[in-house]
C-alpha cells in the first residue's frame, strides 16, 4: 500500500509541474495586467511596482525563481494584497473553505445515501421517482438560485438562521453547507441508489436472506458496504470539487474562503495568488483522489490484496 | 414586520440593536481592503478603513465638505499663494503615545513620493515644488523638495503654483503620516510589502486604533485612548465587513447585520423607497458614467456621428425607469455643484436633431450603418444601461448597435489600447475640483483614451485657470473648456452618479455629500432605534 | 419465416441492427417518446421563433417595466417591459444549441479520448489521463479568458469552451466503463479474430459502454446551459438583447423578491427540458441495452 | 420431515404469466439426501427457494401446494414466521462460493451471524462454536482464518465456510444448490465426502439441486428428474440409475461423458510447436509464473488436451498461443510462423488461422451484436465475403453449427447457454481456421448440452481437418476428445501422454490424483 502511496505521488509530480507551467505562462499571457487600473498607472509607478514582483525580468528568469521560491514552500508575495504572502492567504482561506466542505460533503453523504438507499428498495415506485426527481432537480439548481432561495426562506422569512458569515452567529455554517452540498448530495443519490440496486442483487444478499435475519439488516449490514462503493470512489473528487468550487457560496454567504479568494485573484491577475492556489488546490486534487482510492481499497478487502485471483 | 418577528424570536438580538446599544458601527464596506498602508492602498474600501486610523493635517467637515483642523490646528497661505505653513496640535498623539510631528510629515510625504513605493496617488502632492520630479526619479534628493519642518510643530510647504485646492488635498490618503520607527522596524521603510500595518504591529494617529483584522471576515477599530480630540468621538468602534455581493450585503442589512450598506441593488430601490423613515439615502456624487468615443475610428470620427448618438439619449427616461431615479441625467462630464462650480448644459435630449445630425453624416435613418460595437465592464447595471441605449438608438435613429460586455481586467486594457468603437467610462473625483475632470481629456492625459486632442483645450486648463485670481475666473475658464469639450462630444455623458446606501435609523451624523466622505468623528447611535422594516 | 425472407432482411440489415432495434424499442417505451416529444416541440418552436413569437424579442417598454403574467403578456414582462414569453422562445434558441451542440462536442471527445486511453492501457493511458488531470487542475476562468482575447467574441468559441470542459468528466467515465470491458471475452474473442484496436473499440466497446454515458449526457445538457450563463456573464457568448434560459434564470435570481415570475418561467422551462431529457436519456439506455431487464 | 405436494409456482413478465414449477411433489427424510436433477431452467433451483420465500414476489407467485415441514405448512406462513425458519431449521448452501460470501464482511462474522440473530448468543459463544464448526468442515487454523476476508480462501474453502454457515445453527434440513458445480474436481469430491460425513453425523437432511447425474451418484438416496417444470421421475438411486424410465432420464443418464476416443491417424509434422514458453505477470510486486519454461508440440489434426486444475496457468497458455497474453519468454511457431515478435500486419493474417473459444458463453459473445452481425464480422474483416455475399454464408455457417436460421436477428441474451457456445464456435469456425484453442468450452454448460456441444465439436474438427487444442479441468471431457493429453500444475508440464497410455497408466501422483476424482465412478 506504501508503495502504491509513493509511486502515485511521484507521479504527481510531473503533473503539478505541467499546471504550474501552464498556469505561469497563461496568467501572464492573459490580456490586463495586475496594476492596471481605472485611473491610468504613471509609468513610473508601473515600473516602480513591475520591479518590486520582478516583473520587470525575462519570464523565463521569473519562472525559474519562482519554482525556486516554491522549492522552498514560498509561493511568494500577493500582488493584490500588499504586504501579505500568498501563503499567508491560503492558510487564511483554506481551512474556512475545508470545514465548509467538510460540512457540505456530510450535508450531501446525509442526504444522497438516504436518499439514494431508500428509492433503491422500491425501484420504480413513487419511493424512487421522488427522491431522485428531487435529486434531478438539486443537479441543475445552481448554487446561485439555491443560495438565495434558503436565506429567503430560512433566513428572512423563517427567521431561523443567520443569512451570512462564518462562525459569527450561531447557525451561520448550515445554509451554505446544504447549499454547497445540494449538487453532490444530487449525485451521490443517483451513485448510490445504482449502487444498491446492483448490489441487492448479488447472490451473498441472497445468502443473507437464506441466514433468516431481517431485512433491514440485509440491507444496512450486507447491502450497503457494497452498494456504497461508487459513493466511496466519487468522494475524492467531490470533496476536490467541492474544495475548488466553494467560490459562489462563499461570496452569497460571506464566508471568508480560499474560493473567494481565488476568484477575486483570477479578476485582479494576482498571478502569485493564482499560481498558488492553483499548485495548492491541484495537489489537493491529486492527495484527495489518492485518498479516495485508498478508502475505497480499505473498505474492499479484495483490493486491499489482489492476490487470489488468476487465470 | 421582519422587525417584529425578529423582537419575537428574541432568541439572538440583531447585532445592529446590539451595536447601537454598545457604540459600535457595522458598517458594509462593498470588498475586502487590499492593505491599510495610507501610500500603497487606492480603493474606497480601503480609504473607509484608513479614514478611521489615521489623520491628516487638515480633514473635511462632512456636511459642507470645507476644510477643518486636522493634526494641523491652523494654517496660513502666503499672498502669492505659493507657500503653505501649517500649525501642529502638540496635542496631536500616535496611538503609542509618540506625539505627531512635523517631521512625521516630511518623512511620510517622502515615502510617499519615493519611487520604489509605486504609490498611485502620488500625483496628490505634485502641487509641491519639486515633488514631481522626485516621484519620477528626475531628482534624488529630498531636501530639493518643497516640505520642510522648521520645528516640530510647523510645516513649510512651497508649491510649484497657486493650487487652490492643495489644502483639500491634505485630506487624502497620500498625505496623511506614518510612524518611521514602526515602519522601520518591520522591514524596509520604502518596501510595499511590510507587515507594519498588521493589528500587532501597527501605531497609528486616527481617532481609531486597529484591533481585529480577519481577512475577507471583518475589520475591527476602537476608539482610540491618544487621540486628540477623542472627547468629540462618539462610536466606541466600528466594524467593517466586506460585502462584494450587493444582494447579500442588502439581505445582512435587512436582517439587523448592518447599519450600512455600500450599495443597494438597482431593483430593491423602489422598495425601500417606498417605506415610511426610508433607510435608502441617495444623494449626488463627484463622480460621471459617460461613454468614450473613439474620434479616431469610422464613424465616431464624425462629429455629426457622435453628437446624433449623444442627443438620441433620453437620459431622464433613463435615469427614472431603469436605474429608478437612483442617478441624475448628465449633460457635461463635471457633475453639477462642484464647490460651486455650474457645468454647462449645450445640449438637450432631441430626436429629430439626432436625425438630422445622422443625415448629414450619411445615414439618413440608419441607411448605410455600418455597425457599432460598446463595450463594457461586466456588471448587472452597465447592462442594464447598455440595454437600454441600445433601444433607444434603435428607435430614434434606426441603427445597430452590438453589445460587448468584457471581464473587468479585459476591458481595462482595452480601454487603454483604445481598441474600441464606444466604451463605458465612469469617473469619480479625487478632490473636488473642476479640474479632476476636466484635465481628463488633456492631450495626453492618461485617462483620455478618446483620441480627443485640443490644444487650445490644453491651453485653458493648464495654463489659463491655475493663473486666474479669482474662483469665478476660474470656474469662468472652467466652463469655457468644458463647453468646448463637449462640443466636440468625445464622450456621452450618461449620467451623474449618486451615491445609494442603506442606513439604519439609529444611525446619527452620517449626513450626504458629493464625495460620499464619512467623518467617523461625527457619528453617533441612538440606543433607542432598532433596525428598518 | 422462408430463408429467402430471412436473406432480405439480412441483406436489408447489414450491420446496423443495434441501432434499428434501439430505435424500436425506444418508440415503445411511452415515457422516453413524451421526452423526446417535448423536446422536439422545443426544438421546432426555437427553430420557429422568429415567425411565432409574439412580440419583438428586444422591443422595450421602459414606462411598463416588470409586469407579472397578463392577457398581453401571458406570462409577464421583465424590467425592460420585454414580453418575456418571447424572451424564452429566443433564448432556447441559444440554450438549446449550446445544449446540445457543447454537449455533443464533450461527448465526441470524452469518449473517444477515455476510451482510447482506457482500451490501450500502459503508457498510453498515463500519459493520456496525466492530460486530463492537468486540464482539471488548471484555473478555469483564466483560460477562459484567454481562449476569449485569443479568439475574439463568438458562439463557436463558447461551444469548444465548454466542450472543453465536459468532455473530461466523460473521458473519466468512459475509461472506468473501457477498462472493466477490455477484460471481458468478447473482447478478447475480437482480439483474436484480428480486429484492429479502433474497430474493436468502436464496433465492441463503445456501444457496450454508453449506459452510463447516456445517463451523463443528460446531466450534462442542463449544466451547460448553466455554465453558458456564467460564460455570458465573463463575456464569453451571447450578449443583449439576445439572451439565454441561463441568463434569465441567473438575472431572475437577482429579483426574485420583487419579480418572482422572472425567475418562475424560465426554470420552470429549464427543468422540463431536464426531465425530458432525462427520460429520454433513461429510454435510450434501456433501448441500447438489448438485454432488457438485468438477467 | 419435508414433504412438498403440488407445488406450483408462475412467473409473470411482460410476455405473460410462465409456470415454473408445476405440480411438484417431493419429499426429504431425516439422515438422507434427495436430488434434484435437472437442467438450467427446469425449474429446479426455483422450487426450493420457493419454499423458504426467498424468490420475489411479484413476479414470481406461488400458486398453490403444500410443504410440510415438521407439520408446519411452510407456503403458509408469513414472512416473519418464514425467517425464523431459515437459517435455522432449513438452511442452505449456494452454487458459487465465490459471490455467495459477503465480500466485505469477515467470514467470522458472517459464520456468526445466524447464531446471533436466531438464537441470541454473545459474541464469545458464538465465536466458539465458529470456531468448532470451522474445525469440523475441515478448515485449517480457524483461530487465524476466521478473520479472514472471503477472497483470502480458495473456492473449496469458501464452500466449506459456506456449509459451515449453513450448519451453525444446527439446522434439520440443509438445501445445497450445486455446491459443487464451480469447484475443480478433486475440490468437488472433498466438498461431497464432507457432506456425506456431515449427514452421518449430525443426522440432517439435505435436499441437493444439481444438473450433473454423475455428482449426485454417489450420495443421493431419493432422486427426482425435473424438465421444465414439471417431475418426469422419482425414484431411489438404484432405481434411476439402473432402470431408467423415462427418456429424459436416459439421455442425462447417456450424457455422462464416458469413453475413448479412437486414436485418428496423426501426421508428425507439428503445427504449432512451443520451446521454453514463459508467460510471467506482476501482481503487487510479485512475479505470477502463470507458465513456467513450457514446450510441446501440436501435430496437425491432432486434439491436445491440455488438463490442470484452476490457477495451473492452462488458460494463459492457450492465450499465449494466440498472442492474447504477450510472453515473457521463449517461442511459438505456428506453421513456421514465429508468432511472438510478428508484425501487426502479419499478426492479422495468421490470427484468421487460428481462433478460440472460450468457457463462458455469456462474456464471450458481444451482448449488443446479432448472431449476424457476430457471424459475419470475421468473414468482412478477413475479405472472405463480400458484403452481399456474408449473409448466405453466415446461414451455412448457422446450420454447420446447429442453430435455426431464423435466429439470425437474435441477440445473445436471447439463447441459452448451450446455443450461445454454438454462436461462439460459429464464430470462431467462420474464418476457416487450421488451428481452435477450446479453452473450457463445454465446462459451463449442462450435461446434456455438453454432450451435444462435443458432439458438434468433433465432428466440425473433422470437417474443417482442425488441429485443436482443448483445454479442460474435467478428464472425463478430455479422455472422450483427445488424441494426446498434457497435465498442467503451477504453470509446467507434470505428465503428457497418449490419452490410453495417461489414463490407464498415470506416471504422476498429480494425475492420479485428478483421475481418482472424477464423479460418478460407481456409474461407470
Amino acid at each position: 500500500m506504501w508503495r502504491f502511496i509513493g509511486s502515485r505521488l511521484l507521479q504527481a509530480i510531473p503533473v503539478l509541474l505541467v499546471v504550474i507551467t501552464v498556469t505561469f505562462f497563461l496568467v501572464r499571457v492573459a490580456p490586463g495586467g495586475p496594476f492596471s487600473s481605472e485611473k491610468a498607472v504613471t509609468p513610473e509607478v508601473k515600473a516602480a511596482l513591475e520591479a518590486q514582483y520582478r516583473l520587470d525580468r525575462p519570464v523565463l528568469e521569473q519562472y525559474i525563481a519562482y519554482l525556486g521560491d516554491l522549492i522552498r514552500g514560498d509561493l511568494g508575495p500577493s500582488f493584490k494584497y500588499p504586504g501579505r504572502s500568498v501563503n499567508e492567504l491560503i492558510a487564511a482561506g483554506f481551512p474556512v473553505t475545508a470545514e465548509l466542505a467538510l460540512y457540505a460533503l456530510l450535508v450531501a453523504l446525509l442526504i444522497g445515501v438516504g436518499a439514494g438507499v431508500v428509492a433503491s428498495l422500491r425501484p420504480n415506485t413513487a419511493q424512487d421517482y421522488i427522491p431522485m426527481s428531487a435529486a434531478m432537480i438539486g443537479i441543475c439548481i445552481p448554487s446561485l438560485l439555491l443560495g438565495p432561495l434558503l436565506i429567503l426562506v430560512f433566513g428572512i422569512y423563517l427567521d431561523w438562521l443567520p443569512v451570512s458569515g462564518w462562525g459569527d452567529m450561531p447557525g451561520d455554517k448550515i445554509l451554505p453547507a446544504i447549499t454547497l452540498g445540494a449538487v453532490y448530495a444530487a449525485y451521490i443519490a443517483r451513485l448510490s441508489r445504482a449502487g444498491m440496486l446492483e448490489v441487492m442483487t448479488q447472490d451473498y444478499i441472497r445468502t443473507a436472506r437464506a441466514k433468516g435475519i431481517p431485512e433491514w439488516r440485509v440491507v444496512v449490514v450486507h447491502g450497503l458496504r457494497g452498494g456504497l462503493t461508487p459513493v466511496v470512489a466519487f468522494l475524492g473528487p467531490a470533496f476536490a470539487g467541492l474544495l475548488s468550487g466553494s467560490f459562489v457560496v462563499e461570496t452569497i454567504f460571506q464566508v471568508p474562503g480560499l474560493g473567494r479568494f481565488y476568484v477575486q485573484a483570477a479578476f485582479n491577475r494576482d498571478y502569485t495568488m493564482i499560481l498558488g492556489a492553483t499548485v495548492f488546490l491541484s495537489s489537493l486534487i491529486v492527495v484527495f483522489n489518492l485518498l479516495s482510492d485508498v478508502l475505497n481499497a480499505w473498505m474492499n478487502p479484495r483490493l486491499r490484496s489482489r492476490a487470489g485471483q488468476n487465470t | 414586520m421582519i422587525a417584529l418577528l425578529l423582537g419575537a424570536c428574541g432568541s439572538d438580538e440583531p447585532r445592529v440593536a446590539q451595536g447601537n446599544r454598545q457604540g459600535i458601527l457595522h458598517f458594509g464596506n462593498g470588498t475586502e481592503p487590499q492593505g491599510l498602508d495610507p501610500h500603497v492602498v487606492t480603493g474606497i474600501p480601503e480609504m473607509h478603513v484608513i479614514v478611521t486610523l489615521f489623520e491628516g493635517l487638515v480633514t473635511k467637515n462632512p456636511h459642507t465638505l470645507e476644510p477643518e483642523p486636522g493634526v494641523a490646528k491652523r494654517w496660513n497661505i502666503s499672498e502669492d499663494g505659493l507657500t503653505v505653513t501649517f500649525h501642529l496640535n502638540d496635542s496631536a498623539k500616535w496611538s503609542n503615545g509618540d506625539p505627531v510631528t512635523a517631521y512625521d510629515f516630511v518623512w511620510s510625504w517622502q515615502r510617499a513620493l519615493s519611487p520604489k513605493m509605486g504609490n498611485q496617488y502620488a500625483y496628490m502632492l505634485y502641487p509641491v515644488k519639486n515633488a514631481e520630479a522626485f516621484a519620477t526619479g528626475e531628482i534624488t534628493d529630498f531636501s530639493d523638495v518643497g516640505v520642510t519642518a522648521t520645528d516640530a510643530q510647523t510645516l513649510v510647504v512651497t508649491l510649484n503654483a497657486p493650487t487652490p485646492y492643495f489644502i483639500q488635498l491634505m485630506d487624502h490618503q497620500s498625505t496623511y503620516p506614518v510612524h518611521r520607527q514602526t515602519i522601520e522596524k518591520f522591514g524596509n521603510a520604502f518596501d510595499r510589502f511590510t507587515p507594519w500595518t498588521r493589528v500587532e504591529n501597527i501605531v497609528s494617529n486616527g481617532a481609531f486604533r486597529l484591533t481585529d483584522w480577519k481577512l475577507n471576515r471583518r475589520i475591527e477599530v476602537t476608539k482610540s485612548d491618544t487621540y486628540w480630540d477623542r472627547d468629540k468621538v462618539a462610536l466606541n468602534g466600528v466594524v467593517f465587513y466586506p460585502t462584494e455581493n450587493i444582494s447579500t450585503e442588502e439581505r445582512m442589512f435587512r436582517v439587523g447585520q448592518l447599519h450600512r450598506t455600500e450599495s443597494i441593488p438597482l431593483d430593491k430601490i423602489p422598495v425601500y423607497r417606498a417605506m415610511q423613515d426610508s433607510p435608502y439615502i441617495n444623494s449626488p456624487y463627484l463622480g460621471t458614467y459617460y461613454y468614450l468615443f473613439n474620434t479616431s475610428k469610422p464613424p465616431l470620427d464624425n462629429l455629426n456621428v457622435r453628437k446624433a448618438l449623444s442627443l438620441a439619449i433620453d437620459r431622464r427616461r433613463l435615469t427614472e425607469t431603469v436605474m429608478h431615479g437612483s442617478t441624475l441625467p448628465a449633460y457635461s462630464i463635471t457633475p453639477p455643484g462642484t464647490l460651486g462650480y455650474e457645468p454647462p448644459k449645450v445640449f438637450e435630449h432631441d430626436v429629430e436633431q439626432a436625425r438630422e445630425l445622422l443625415a448629414q453624416a450619411g445615414y439618413p435613418n440608419g441607411k448605410g450603418w455600418p455597425g457599432l460595437e460598446l463595450v463594457y465592464n461586466t456588471s448587472e447595471s452597465h447592462l442594464k444601461v447598455a440595454v437600454a441605449l441600445q433601444q433607444m438608438w434603435k428607435d430614434a435613429l434606426n441603427i445597430d448597435i452590438t453589445l460587448a460586455n468584457e471581464e473587468w481586467k479585459v476591458y481595462l486594457d482595452t480601454v487603454d489600447q483604445m481598441d474600441f468603437q464606444m466604451a463605458r467610462r465612469g469617473w469619480i473625483g479625487d478632490y473636488v475640483d473642476p479640474n479632476n475632470f476636466l484635465d481628463l481629456f488633456l492631450c495626453d492625459g492618461g485617462n483620455n483614451s478618446t483620441g480627443f486632442c485640443d490644444p487650445v483645450y490644453d491651453d485653458m486648463i493648464l495654463q489659463q485657470a491655475p493663473r486666474a485670481t479669482t474662483r469665478e475666473a476660474r470656474y469662468a475658464t472652467f466652463q469655457a473648456a468644458e463647453t468646448r469639450l463637449m462640443e466636440q462630444m468625445p464622450i456621452v455623458p450618461i449620467y451623474t452618479y449618486t451615491s445609494n446606501h442603506l442606513v439604519q435609523p439609529g444611525v446619527r451624523g452620517m449626513s450626504s455629500n458629493v464625495m460620499d466622505w464619512i467623518n467617523f468623528k461625527y457619528i453617533s447611535l441612538d440606543q433607542d432605534q432598532g433596525t428598518v422594516d | 419465416m422462408s430463408t429467402t425472407s430471412i436473406n432480405a432482411l439480412v441483406d436489408a440489415e447489414q450491420g446496423s441492427s443495434l441501432w434499428r432495434d434501439a430505435w424500436l424499442r425506444l418508440s415503445r417505451n411511452r415515457p422516453a417518446l413524451a421526452g423526446f416529444a417535448v423536446l422536439t416541440l422545443f426544438v421546432l418552436v426555437a427553430i420557429l421563433t422568429p415567425w411565432v413569437a409574439p412580440y419583438d424579442y428586444a422591443q422595450q417598454n421602459l414606462e411598463l417595466g416588470a409586469t407579472p403574467p397578463s392577457a398581453d403578456h401571458w406570462l409577464g414582462t421583465d424590467i425592460f417591459g420585454r414580453d418575456l414569453l418571447t424572451q424564452i422562445m429566443y433564448g432556447g434558441r441559444i440554450s438549446l444549441a449550446v445544449g446540445f451542440i457543447a454537449t455533443a462536442v464533450a461527448l465526441l471527445i470524452g469518449v473517444s479520448w477515455g476510451a482510447i486511453a482506457g482500451y490501450m492501457g500502459g503508457r498510453i493511458d498515463a500519459v493520456m489521463m496525466r492530460l486530463v488531470d492537468i486540464l482539471y487542475a488548471l484555473p478555469f476562468m483564466i483560460f477562459i479568458v484567454l481562449l476569449m482575447v485569443v479568439f475574439g467574441r463568438n458562439m463557436l468559441l463558447l461551444f469548444l469552451a465548454i466542450g472543453a470542459v465536459e468532455w473530461l468528466t466523460m473521458a473519466r467515465i468512459m475509461r472506468a466503463q473501457v477498462q472493466s470491458l477490455r477484460q471481458q471475452e468478447f473482447v478478447e474473442a475480437a482480439v483474436s479474430l484480428g480486429l484492429s484496436p479502433l474497430a474493436i473499440i468502436w464496433r465492441h466497446v463503445i456501444p457496450n459502454a454508453l449506459g452510463p454515458i447516456i445517463v451523463y449526457t443528460t446531466l450534462t445538457v442542463p449544466s451547460v446551459m448553466l455554465l453558458e450563463a456564467f460564460l455570458s456573464f465573463l463575456g464569453l457568448g451571447v450578449q443583449p438583447p439576445e439572451t439565454s434560459w441561463g441568463l434569465l434564470i441567473s438575472f431572475g435570481t437577482e429579483t426574485m423578491e420583487e419579480y418572482p415570475w422572472l425567475l418562475f418561467f424560465p426554470g420552470l422551462v429549464l427543468a422540463i427540458t431536464l426531465f425530458a431529457l432525462n427520460f429520454l436519456g433513461d429510454g435510450l439506455r434501456d433501448a441500447l441495452d438489448v438485454r432488457g431487464a438485468k438477467d | 420431515m419435508l414433504n412438498v405436494n403440488g407445488l406450483t409456482i408462475s412467473f409473470t413478465s411482460r410476455e405473460g404469466t410462465t409456470r415454473a414449477v408445476d405440480n411438484v411433489n417431493f419429499s426429504v427424510t431425516a439422515g438422507s439426501t434427495t436430488a434434484i436433477i435437472g437442467e438450467s431452467g427446469s425449474g429446479k433451483s426455483v422450487s426450493c427457494y420457493g419454499l423458504l420465500g426467498l424468490i420475489p414476489q411479484p413476479p414470481g407467485r406461488i400458486e398453490s401446494g403444500s410443504a410440510l415441514f415438521l407439520d408446519t405448512d411452510l407456503l403458509r406462513l408469513n414472512k416473519h414466521a418464514l425467517r425464523q425458519i431459515r437459517g435455522r431449521d432449513i438452511a442452505m448452501v449456494f452454487q458459487d462460493p465465490m459471490t455467495c460470501l459477503n465480500p466485505y464482511m469477515r467470514v467470522g462474522a458472517q459464520l456468526m451471524e445466524p447464531l446471533r440473530y436466531h438464537r441470541g448468543a454473545s459474541q464469545s459463544e458464538a465465536k466458539r462454536q465458529a470456531l468448532d464448526l470451522m474445525a469440523e468442515v475441515g478448515i485449517r487454523d480457524p483461530e487465524i482464518t476466521i478473520n479472514y476476508y472471503p477472497y483470502q480462501f480458495s473456492g473449496g474453502m469458501r464452500q466449506r465456510v459456506m456449509i459451515a454457515m449453513a450448519l451453525i445453527n444446527e439446522p434439520s434440513l440443509l438445501i445445497a444448490d450445486e455446491p459443487t458445480t464451480a469447484l475443480d474436481v478433486t475440490v468437488q469430491a472433498q466438498i461431497l465426502k464432507l457432506l456425506s460425513d456431515i449427514q452421518l453425523r449430525r443426522n440432517i437432511g439435505i435436499l441437493m439441486i444439481s444438473h450433473d447425474l454423475a455428482v449426485v451418484a454417489d450420495i443421493a438416496d431419493q432422486i427426482i428428474v425435473m424438465q421444465e417444470g414439471k417431475v418426469v421421475e422419482c425414484g431411489d438411486r438404484a432405481a434411476i440409475f439402473e432402470r431408467p424410465q423415462h427418456p429424459y432420464t436416459r439421455k442425462l443418464l447417456a450424457s455422462i461423458p464416458q469413453g475413448q476416443k479412437i486414436p485418428s491417424s496423426i501426421s508428425s509434422n507439428p503445427l504449432v510447436s512451443v520451446r521454453n514458453l514463459c508467460s510471467w505477470f506482476k501482481q503487487d510486486n510479485e512475479t505470477v509464473k502463470a507458465v513456467n519454461d513450457v514446450s510441446f508440440d501440436i501435430y496437425r489434426g491432432e486434439v491436445l488436451g491440455l488438463v490442470g486444475e484452476s490457477g495451473s496457468g492452462k488458460s494463459t497458455l492457450g492465450r499465449s498461443l494466440l498472442n492474447l497474453v504477450p510472453a515473457t519468454s521463449g517461442q511459438i511457431l505456428f506453421d513456421g510462423h514465429e508468432v511472438i515478435s510478428l508484425a501487426a500486419s502479419e499478426l492479422k493474417s495468421l490470427r484468421r488461422r487460428m481462433q478460440i473459444i472460450f468457457q463462458d458463453p455469456f462474456a464471450s459473445l458481444n451482448p449488443r451484436m446479432t448472431v449476424y452481425d457476430t457471424l459475419a464480422e470475421p468473414l468482412l474483416l478477413h475479405k472472405l465475403e463480400t458484403r452481399s455475399s456474408a449473409a448466405g454464408r453466415v446461414l451455412e455457417i448457422m446450420d454447420e453449427v446447429g442453430l435455426a436460421r431464423s435466429y439470425v436477428r437474435k441477440y445473445p441474451h436471447e439463447f441459452s447457454g448451450g446455443q450461445r457456445q454454438r454462436i461462439a464456435i460459429g464464430r470462431a469456425l467462420a474464418s476457416r481456421p487450421d488451428f481452435i484453442v477450446a479453452d473450457e468450452a463445454v465446462s459451463a454448460l449442462d450435461v446434456t448440452i455438453q454432450a451435444q456441444i462435443l458432439d458438434l465439436m468433433k465432428t466440425l474438427a473433422q470437417e474443417y481437418g482442425l488441429t485443436m487444442l482443448f483445454i479442460s479441468h474435467d478428464l472425463a471431457v478430455i479422455r472422450q476428445l483427445a488424441d494426446r493429453v498434457v497435465v498442467l500444475q503451477n504453470g509446467e508440464i507434470v505428465e503428457q501422454a497418449e490419452t490410453t497410455a495417461l489414463f490407464e497408466y498415470p506416471q504422476q501422483d498429480y494425475t492420479r490424483r485428478l483421475l481418482e476424482a472424477i464423479p460418478g465412478k460407481s456409474l461407470l
